[in-house]
This record gives C-alpha cells, structure tokens and sequence, in this order.
C-alpha cells in the first residue's frame, strides 16, 4: 500500500482509493467491495439509471470549489509528423469535430440514440437483476456532458491544474517535469489547426485536402464522451449535406464502425480506421508506434505521453467535463458533506472508505484526491 | 501345500465386448513340495493360469483350491514372481524385498533381520542399497525370487522368471533356483517356453494344447538332479516334449 | 459407462449453479443458468452492437487457424533441424528457454508496436502462444526418432532429404501431431488475450472482455462456454484424426 | 560444447536488437538494449512508483506460489482419486474438458466476482490456469502405473490406502512432478494476467501492463525478460530435483 | 562376397569421456556363401562388430574389407536385420518391403514384382496390405528379412534376430532361414546368445570373451543340415560350446 504523496494533518480520516477496469466499478459497487466510484460518463449514468448508487458529485463541483469549473477532459491530438504532413487534412477533422460537437450539444437525444446503438447496439445493459435500457442510460448521461472545443484561457488553467497534480503525484518525469508555463504551452499545443478549422466553419467553406493513398487511424474510447465522433459518423450525411465534410461509414450495420471514408466537398480524402482503446493512455501508446495518428482521448494521458518524449500535440478540446462520483444507492449521502461525513464515520470505525477510479493519474484519480484531501481526508491508495 | 486345479476355464471379455476363451478347462493336482513346469503355445493361457491360482483372476468355470480351500483372493501363502517390471524401481534392493513384512506390519529389526538373509540367500550381500537398475537383468530376478521367498510361502508361483534373460545368465538362474528350492522345497509352478528349461528343472512337465489351452500331456521327469543337459536320458525326454509341441502346431 | 450416465455430471452442475444462483441471489456474482442460456439461445443475435455469438466465435476461429497455421510453418521446419543436429540444439536452446515462458499477453504491448493495430497483431499473439508447443514436441519427437529405423534406412541407402521425408518425418509425426494438439489448445486460449487488443472490435475473446468493460456478467459466462465448446470440439477433432491416422503407435508395442 | 559457444546466439541476438533498434530509431516501437538494460541493471530502484524489479518479481513468485500451490493441493488428490477409479474418471471427464480450454484471462471477471479485490482474486487466476496441468498429469501417471507393480503388491497383501502409499503414488510421482513442473510454467505464464485485476498495483506482470499505460516499453521488455528468466530458473529448479529424485524412471528402461 | 575382418577393435567414448573398449581386437574371414554364427557373452562386442561390417560404426584399430574394399560406410551389397524394431510400423508389409528399392529409385512397377516375390518367400502372401503392428512377432521378422532380401545383398548381417520370438516360432523361423540362405547362398554373419541356435544353423561358430572381446575359439560343424537336434553329434558340439562358455564365464 503506498502512501499518498500529499500529507495532510495527523489524526485525520482516512480514504482508501483503488484502481479498477471501469467497467467492473458497477459490479464492485453493487457486490460491496467498494463504496463509491469516480468515472467518465456513462457510468455515472448507469448508476442512477439502473438504481445501483446516486451521484454525489458531477466532476465539476467537486471541492475545491469552482476549481473544475468546465475542467478539461478529452481532447484531440495527432502525431506531429502527421500534422505536418497533411496541415489541410487536419483542419478538416478538426472542423469537422467542432461541428460535431455543436451538433451533440445542440441534438443531446439524437446523440445520446446514436451513441447507445455505437457502445451498445441499442440493446439493454444488463447489471445483475437490474436491466436498463441502454438508450436511457446515455439520455441521462449526455447533458452531463459539456461539449465544447474552444481552447479558452479557463480550459488552459484547468489543463495546467492538471499539469501541477501530476507533478505532485510524480508522474511527470520528462521534459514537463521542470517546464515553465510557457514551455509548458509551447510544447503541448498547436492552435493553428483549430484556428484555421475554426475560420472555415465560420467561413461555412471547408478547404479540400489532398488525397492520401494510405489510410489514417483515429483511436477513441467507448464512452459517450466520444459522442462528437461517433455522430460525426452515424449522421453523416447532415454533416455531408450541410457542411461539405463527412465521415462516411463503410458499412451501414448498427452498432461500432471500424472504418469510414472523409469526404470533403464530394471527394473521398482518406480512409480513416476507428481503433477502440481501453484508456487514454493505451491510446498515446499507440499514438507513439504510429499505430494511429490522431487520437481522441483525455488530456492527463495525453500530457504524460508529450512529458515521456511522444511526439504529439494537443490540438483542440473536445469536450469538459462528464465524470462523477457514485457511491451505493443504500449509502447516507447525498452531496459531497455528507459523503465526507460517512468518510470520517467510516473511517473512525476502522474501515475507511474505498473509492474506485480508473487508472492512476486520470482525470478522476487526480480530482477525487484533490477534493479529499482538500477536505481533509488523508488518501491512501489500496 | 497342494493345489488343486478343477475343470478351470477362463474367458474373458474383449472392449468389444467379445467373449475370448483364454483357458479351455484344466484338471491337475499339484503336490506339496512338487516342482511342476508348464509349457504351452503362446497364447495358451499359462500366465492366465497362474494369475488365477494367485486369486489375481477368478475362474470361469471350475475352482482351485489351495491346501483344501478355494482361492478367493490374493493369500498370502502364495507368491507369484512375474518376467519383468515387477521390482520397485524407486525402492532399494533391500526395500523391494521387505515389501511384503512392510505390508504386514513386520516390525523394522524383524524386517531388516529376515531381508538380509534372503538378500544374502540369493547371493546379493553388497547390493542390498542399490536401486534395481543398476542391477543386471538376472540380479533383478534374484531380488524378485528374494522377495518372494522373504513372505515364507509355501506356494511359488513363477511366470517366466528368466525369458528376459541371455542364455548364460538363465543357465546360472536356473542352477540357484534349484538349490533354493532344495533347501526350502516349496511347491513350484513354473511356466516357460523352453523345454530345456523344463526338463532342467521340474518333476513334471505339463504341456498345454493351444488356445485354449487344454491339458494335452503330462511328462514326469524322473532322473535326479543337477541334470545334465548333455545327457542321453536329458536329450531324450527333451525330444519326446519337442515332437509333441511340433505335432500340436501342425494339428492346429 | 452408459450415455445417460454421461449426461449426469454436466446436469448436476447446472443444477448447483442453478442453486447457487437462487441462494447467493445476487446476479452480479453468479446470473442464472437462464440468464447464460438466453445468450447461448440466440447465437445469431447481435449482443453488445459487436454482432452474433456465432459471427464472433467463427471470426476467432479464423484468426487463431492464422496464427496456429503460422506457427506450424515455422515450428515444424524448424524443430526438425534442431531435433536433427544437436549442435543448432545446444545454440538456440537457451533461446527457446528464454522466451518460452513468456506469456502471451506480455507480448501484446510489442505487438502493437512491431505489428500496428489489425490482424497482424492478433495473429502474432496468438503465433507465440502455439509457437513453443509445437517447437518443442517436434524436436522431441525428432530426437526420439528410433535409433534402429534411422540405421535400417542408412543401410538401405537412404540418405538427406530421402531419410527426412521417409523416416524421420514419418516417425516423428505422432509426436509432432501431439505438439499439433497441445498447440491448437494454447492458440484457442490466446484468442482472449489477442482480442483483448485495441482497435479489435469483434471476435469471442473482445466480446468477453468489451462485457468485462461493461459489466455484462452473463455474456462473459456464455463466452466462455462458447471457449469451452469450440475447445473440446478442436481437441476431439486432432484426437479422432490421431486415433485414425497414427494408430500404429499405439498398437506398436 | 564450449561455453563460449554458447554465449553466441544471445550475443547475436543483443546485436541484432542493438543494430535493429538504431535504424528503428523510434523508443515506443524498439528501444535500446541499453536502455532494457539501464532498467535491469538497477533492480533495486523504483520503476514508475510501483517499487522495485526485484521486490516486484518476489510478489509475484510469492502469488504464484500461493495460487500454484493451492492447484497442487487440489488436482493431486483429485487426479489421483480419478485416475484410480474409472467411472469417476468417466463421470468428470467431460466436466473437465469443457473448462480446461477456458483461459485464465477469462476467469478474471467472474475471480472478482467471486473472490473479491484483492490476493484471493489474484491466486485463483493462477489457481485456474495451473490446476488443469497438474489435474491431467496426475490422471494420467496413476493410470499408467504399471499392472504388474500393483499385481505385486495385491499378492503380498497391500490394499487400500497402502497400496496408495507405497506404490500408486510413488510410482506415478515422476508423471505427477511432471506435471507440477508444467503446472508451475502455466501458474508463472498467467502473472500478467492475474496481476491485471483491479486492485492490483505491483507485481511483475502489473508492471509490465502498467507500463504499457504509459508507453514505457523498456521497461516492458525488462520485465518480461525477468519473467523469462524466473521461468528458466523454475524449470531448471525442477528438472534438477526430477533428476535426482526420479532417476530411476529414466534407468528403468 | 568374402569379409575380411583384421584385427579390429573399438573403443566407445562414454558421456563422462571414459572409454570403453568395446571390441578387443578380431581377426576373421569369412568366406562367399558361408554362415557364420557369433556367440558371446552380453556386452562382449557382438552388435559392435556387426555395426562396424554394416558401416554404421567405424573400427578403432584394424580394418574391415567386403570383396577387398575397406567400409567406409553403409554399402548395398550387405544387408543388416536387428533384433527387434526395425520395422516402419507407418508402412505396410509391402511398403516395408519395399523401403530399400525405393531408396534406391526403382520404379514402382519393378519394385511391385520384386517385393511380391519375396513377400511369397517368406510365406506372407496375403499379408502385404497388414500394418506391423498386426502381424505376430515372428511375422514381423520374417518381413525384415524379405526387407533385406529384396535388396538382392550379398552379405546379410543378422544381430540376434530370433531372440524376441518364443522357442516355437524361433524354431520354426531357423528352418526357413536355413531354406532361404539353401536357395540364395548368401554370405550370413548371424549372432546369437543361443548355442542351439547356433549348431543348429551355422557352418562355423566363433565364440567371443567376455568383454572386451576377443575371439575365444572357432568351432566348425560339420555336420549335414536339415540337423537333427536330438542326434549325438549335435548334442557332442553343443556340449563342447556350452562347456567352453562355462569356462570363460568362470575365469572372469
Ligand atoms: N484381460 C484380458 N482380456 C481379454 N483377453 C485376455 C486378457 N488376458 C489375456 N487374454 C487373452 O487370453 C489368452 C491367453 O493369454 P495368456 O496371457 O494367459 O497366455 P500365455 O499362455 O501366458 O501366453 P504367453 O506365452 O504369450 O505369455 C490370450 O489370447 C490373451 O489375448
Ligand atoms: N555408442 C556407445 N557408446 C558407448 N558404449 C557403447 C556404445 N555402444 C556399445 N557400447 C558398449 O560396448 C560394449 C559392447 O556392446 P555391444 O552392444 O556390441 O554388445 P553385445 O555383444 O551386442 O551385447 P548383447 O549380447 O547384450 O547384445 C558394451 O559394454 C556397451 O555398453
Ligand atoms: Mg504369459
Ligand atoms: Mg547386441
């Protein structure tokens, strides 16, 4: 068991944090092996909707307060070989993702049927006895979400907040260990491309790229948080129609599509391959081998990637916000006092609480430390 | 102790759920102290026999009895000794031949004390802690005849003790057993394919038909030993048998 | 032993589950034998959007005849040289040594990298899982090729390539079809481990681990029976083609 | 042959990679022997916070241990009980055959499930994959006990769980150490995958899969050249043994 | 085709890198058409010798010539037949038979007539479509011996073939092999543990010493076949050999 890196004062209440498969969280829940769970949506969702816990907390309130405001969470980012070797191909996905987002954020049914029938084929979850409809589960969960791909000044503070967790956790050993701010900026992102994607959306006049002859690979997770893409694709045809720029599947069969052509004004630009990640950080590997070229994962994964050498750049943001902090439906809480209350209770009865998260250094692992321990908890990682 | 063999057959059943007559149904007395040999066709039902008189197998017809009680189940006053395999390759030559009293729950002095001298019985002082292979063909042999003899039966059973060996260590074997066996005269069956052998050794030589195997002859081999192979007396009764088994090749 | 009495063990387990299940009541640790059964009932439904159970199991059939296929073509060749000459033995023995107990799964960070993401990946995983066992049972089997048979063919004049294909082969092929066997059966419990692969969106293996991702316990259940099934059928199948085509081994002794 | 023979296929080997990861030229796809090497070189030191090589390796002999032991506890009896009785043996068979394919990666879901987060999840993954090795070993040396060596024993009175003392069990021992040592390679091969359990943050196999997360392929590959190594070392600690204790299987013709 | 053996001896090199003197050192020839058998204790060289004449081993001192020429390695002209094993138990009794022609690249009709004929030699017709494993093992060795018939040899090695059979088939085997060897006159090196064996089918017996081995004693037998076992002059020599291995066992 190792001790967490910040000490907070003695004599404190003490919470155990344990890093589980986030599919598994609903099942450790609801088998009492864990007292609550902070994860990306839709297993936040799938808690309430199915009955198995209540939400405490959406990721943007935690403690300390205002401090996740709109906080940073999936991002796109692409190999900077590949960026600058197809700049106007960039533009054109990540155009293409600005419009999408808009369209999630303004059709959340819409995204919420498209991303049930990509996740989950339309079909029920299943969690024990309980059986949920899958469709319900994203309608509850995609307004959590905030869709939204400016890379503002708050959206940069927030990565930087991340930046400094990181670093406090010791997970930053390369070249953003010692970086300054600056640095710091100068060697995560490259704005250009949103920028000119931007200008064109605006414009409503998308430039063509030049045809490629080798297909690309775009990496994802099965979350709803990569609803952007996944509409971008299902719905196609809107973006076809309305804009000039589409991801056409190959193939109309419901459920995940492995590959799609960009179309850009009518003509076929590239074959993309969708490659399905287990977690960010999965996904930067690959990113590292050239096994795909742009991916569409968390900021955390993607900083530690830049920090361990990979040649990669942030490119825009996604989306913000959408996790949260589930504990059993049975458990006396209802917002984060009481939750700290039952914490301390539990803890001065010699069983502390054990929270799940996914990996160490995610979003989650490193908000739900930081809302503990600024509220005065010790964490210990179990 | 005598053994009486009454009208035993035996027919087993192959996995195809054929029946085999192994053994066609034999009558024989066996005397105490006699030493008789059983010569037959391969095939014929000798070992199925002997497994038999050891209440390895039970018969299918007939009975056996053993000092006037039918066989039921292995009896401790019989001991059988088989051609190969039979020794416990993880136990020393000392170990192999306690066997039996361990079984017995032979205090260890007792065991010890009554191991060496079969051990010593059999000409295999000095070996006593090898393991059996590093023993010869024919040492095994001695250790199984030693472990046999360790149990005091009064019945041994012998099947094909010395095929596995070359001539001139089957000779020697020969030689020994007769001596153990004069000295401590238990009754003897003892089944091989050489008819050398038989005349060598036995008072009576049975001659079984093939399969299944019948009674077809009964030799008494009335010359007194040590026999000399090269006698006339020797070379004649070894033709009579030869003649016999050659013409119940040819009848089958 | 009687059919029916065959039937007795594998009822009297489900009964227990069934049993089980009703007295644990808590569907998350065991789900009902009905819950499995209405997955394996409808193999052609699509479950999880990644298509039917019977779509799934034939594509991981098909991607481990790959990599398996693949391993015989290097590990036969190549276990008959070392099996043959004792110097390549000794050289590349602490190789194989070295590398052998490494579990597949290990190899999958690799994988990806030398491979990319597709099929290619895949297959290399499951190659090296059934690489080894064939690898090893065919140097054995050469290297235990009877002494005899290889002198009466000398004598007889055979020699190179005559001696291999006529006798040394010949002889090792029950050895090596074992190696075969065993093989197959370490390829079949690869394809989780190979399917566990990003950007692998179908296969028995990826639907096992995508329900792990989503907690889909009765699908997990039924994927592994399905495991279970094609396993016993892959071995029954080398099994009854060993019993026809090697049974002089048997019988020889 | 010369030991300085010897030494040439891994010296090859390391050239190659050396040669091969300069003209690669990218970490994440192949890094540097010396880079593998740096990793290895300082076992002592904390890899990524998850604590040292060598205190990661000894967790996870220790897991293997326990989860392999526990196999051995209960395939041993089970085989033996099996291979003694037939109908037994016809009963369960089919029980058996059904699971045996069913790799251990496949029982993680259903390990936590059942045995909670934490050792007891971590050893029955083990537990599974070693307990079919050691079961069908055991099954099979019981069964080929020599008739006669029983026969001998029957006549000479042994019955019941003499016969199992003094002859059975010594007899089948070589198949059944056998079978502990093939069970041992499977226990040690299914590390990554029982360390891939939640709840897990050391062990050999843990780092491997953690640093996969963050694209740190040397030390990957040091880490399966531990496990590699660790299998060598286990393989040879039990042919050693086998050697000496069961010397008079080879012997014995 | 006469084999000439001078002086040869070998030394094995055991794994330790001990050597072992396998052969002592024999001086022999051996004329065109003649049938030699080889006595000697186990473990004496026997095998060794036969290997080295086959060119499967190569003589540490001395040499052997076949019709003047050195062997340097296995030669069409001698066939060799080993005790057991030697069967390819994947082939059938035909394709057994056939193994050396086609080696050789005889076409396959040729190689059809050819085996057929020895097949019927052997008296196996009607059993060339059987796999070994379903034939007896006197069967067995008569293919091996068809096997190395159909090379037309003019030298046949035989390494104790007879010495898995049981004593009736090996009788039997021994008067076919004399009927074969009567009709095709070809040069036999035959070895043997059993001294019946070897008056019963040889022109001259060489008996070797304990190992290492050398040449003890040449008995010729004079006597005409068909032999009669039971008759005096075969029971004369096989006295004299049996008492000459008596004496070379007890001076060890
Ligand atoms: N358990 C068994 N099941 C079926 N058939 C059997 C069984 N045991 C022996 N037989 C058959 O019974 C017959 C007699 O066998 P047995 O071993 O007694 O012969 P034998 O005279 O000892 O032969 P050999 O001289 O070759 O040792 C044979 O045909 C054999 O195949
Ligand atoms: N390849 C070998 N390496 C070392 N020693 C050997 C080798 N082959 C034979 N020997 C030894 O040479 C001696 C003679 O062996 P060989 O097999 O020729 O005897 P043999 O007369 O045929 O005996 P048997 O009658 O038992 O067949 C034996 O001591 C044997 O151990
Ligand atoms: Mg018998
Ligand atoms: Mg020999």
């Amino acid at each position: 068991v190792d001790e967490a890196p910040v000490q907070p004062p003695n004599g404190a209440s003490e919470v155990g944090i344990m890093y589980t498969a986030t599919g598994q969280m609903p099942v450790l829940l609801s088998t009492g092996q864990i007292d609550g769970y902070m994860v990306w949506q839709p297993f936040v969702s799938v808690a309430e909707v199915s009955g198995i816990g209540t939400v405490v907390s959406y990721s943007q309130d935690l403690p300390p307060a205002g401090t996740w405001t709109d906080h940073t969470c999936d991002a796109l980012s692409a190999r900077e070989d590949f960026i600058a070797a197809n700049p106007d191909l960039v533009n054109a996905i990540a155009a293409l993702l600005i419009l999408s987002g808009d369209y999630v954020q303004e059709n959340p049914d819409r995204a919420a049927e498209v991303s049930a029938d990509w996740l989950f084929g339309g079909g029920d979850m299943t969690f024990g006895d309980v059986k949920v409809s899958s469709q319900d589960v994203l309608a509850h969960s995609i307004p959590t979400i905030r869709f939204s791909t400016e890379p503002s000044e708050d959206w940069l503070q927030s990565n930087d907040r991340f930046i400094e967790a990181l670093r406090d956790i010791g997970y930053l050993t390369g070249s953003l260990k010692d970086a300054s701010p600056g640095e710091v900026r100068d060697t995560l992102y490259d704005f250009s491309h949103y920028e000119a994607a931007r200008a064109m959306v605006d414009a409503g006049e998308i430039t063509t790229p030049e045809k490629r002859t080798r297909p690309m690979s775009i990496g994802y997770l099965p979350s709803d948080h990569d609803a952007p893409l996944f509409v971008a694709i299902k719905d196609w045809e809107h973006f076809h129609e309305n804009f000039g720029i589409a991801l056409k599947p190959r193939t109309t069969a419901p459920g995940k599509v492995d590959v799609a052509d960009l179309i850009v004004n009518g003509e076929i630009i590239t074959e993309v391959r969708l490659v399905q990640g287990e977690g960010g950080a999965q996904l930067m590997t690959l990113m590292g081998t050239d096994a795909i070229q742009m991916s569409y994962a968390g900021t955390p994964p993607t900083i530690s990637a830049v920090d361990k050498g990979m040649p990669i750049k942030i490119l825009l943001p996604t989306q913000n916000e959408g996790s949260g902090l589930v504990v059993a439906a049975s458990a006396p809480v209802d917002d984060w006092d009481s939750f700290i209350a039952w914490a301390d209770a539990r803890s001065a009865e010699g069983r502390p609480l054990r929270i799940a998260a996914p990996i160490r250094g995610s979003i989650q692992d490193v908000q739900i430390k930081y809302a503990l321990q600024d509220s005065g908890l010790v964490v210990k990682e179990v | 102790m005598t053994v009486v063999i009454q009208d035993v057959g035996k027919i087993f059943e192959t996995r195809t759920r054929e029946p085999v007559t192994a053994l066609g149904g034999i009558t024989l007395e066996i005397q105490k102290g006699e030493f008789v040999a059983i010569l037959g066709p391969s095939g014929c039902g000798k070992t199925t026999l002997l497994r038999m008189i050891a209440g390895l197998d039970t018969p299918t017809t007939g009975s056996i009895l053993v000092e006037g009680k039918p066989v039921t189940g292995p009896d401790p006053r019989l001991a059988m000794i088989f051609q190969e395999y039979s020794l416990y390759p993880w136990r020393t030559v000392r170990a192999n031949v306690a066997f039996s009293l361990q079984m017995r729950g032979v205090a260890k002095e007792e065991r010890d004390t009554i191991t060496d001298r079969f051990i010593r019985l059999v000409g295999l002082d000095g070996f006593a802690d090898s393991y059996p292979y590093e023993l010869s063909g024919g040492m095994r042999q001695r250790v199984a005849v030693a472990r046999a003899l360790a149990t005091d039966p009064a019945v041994l059973l012998m099947d094909e003790p010395f095929g596995a060996l070359d001539a001139q260590t089957r000779n020697r074997m020969q030689k020994e057993l007769l001596e153990i066996w004069e000295n401590t005269r238990k009754t003897v069956v003892f089944v091989t394919h050489s008819v050398d052998e038989a005349v060598y050794l036995a008072d009576r030589i049975i001659v079984l038909s093939p399969r299944p195997g019948r009674l077809s002859a009964i030799f008494d081999v009335r010359f007194s030993r040590p026999r000399d192979r090269t006698s006339v007396e020797f070379a004649s009764l070894r033709r009579d048998v030869l003649e016999l088994i050659d013409q119940l090749e040819e009848s089958q | 032993m009687r059919w029916y009495l065959k039937v007795i063990p594998p009822l009297f387990l489900l009964l227990a589950w069934e049993v089980a299940s009703i007295l644990i009541n808590n569907p998350f640790i065991l789900p009902t034998p009905t819950s499995v059964a209405l997955v394996l009932l409808s193999p052609m439904a699509d479950i999880l959007g990644s298509g039917s159970i019977i779509d799934n199991a034939l594509l991981s059939i098909w991607r481990v005849i790959l990599g398996f296929g693949l391993a015989v073509l290097c590990a036969v060749p190549a276990g008959i040289i070392i099996g043959r000459y004792r110097i390549i033995d000794e050289l590349v023995n602490p190789l194989i040594q070295l590398f052998r107990p490494i579990p597949p799964l290990a190899w999958v960070p690799l994988a990806l990298a030398w491979f990319k993401i597709g099929l290619a990946s895949i297959v290399f995983i499951i190659f090296i899982g059934s690489f080894f066992p064939v690898l090893i049972n065919t140097i054995d089997g050469v290297r235990r090729v009877n002494r005899t048979w290889i002198e009466t063919a000398l004598i007889y004049g055979a020699k190179g390539w005559k001696l291999l294909v006529y006798v040394i082969i010949p002889a090792a092929a029950p050895a090596i079809w074992t190696g075969l066997r065993v093989g197959f059966g370490v390829a079949w419990m690869c394809v989780v481990a190979a399917e566990m692969l990003p950007g692998t969106n179908s296969g028995i293996g990826y639907l096992i681990m995508y329900s792990y991702n989503w907690g889909q316990v009765q699908v997990i259940i039924a994927g592994m029976i399905v495991i279970g099934i094609i396993g016993i059928g892959a071995d029954l199948l080398f099994r009854t083609i060993e019993k026809k085509k090697f049974q002089w081994q048997e019988m020889n002794r």
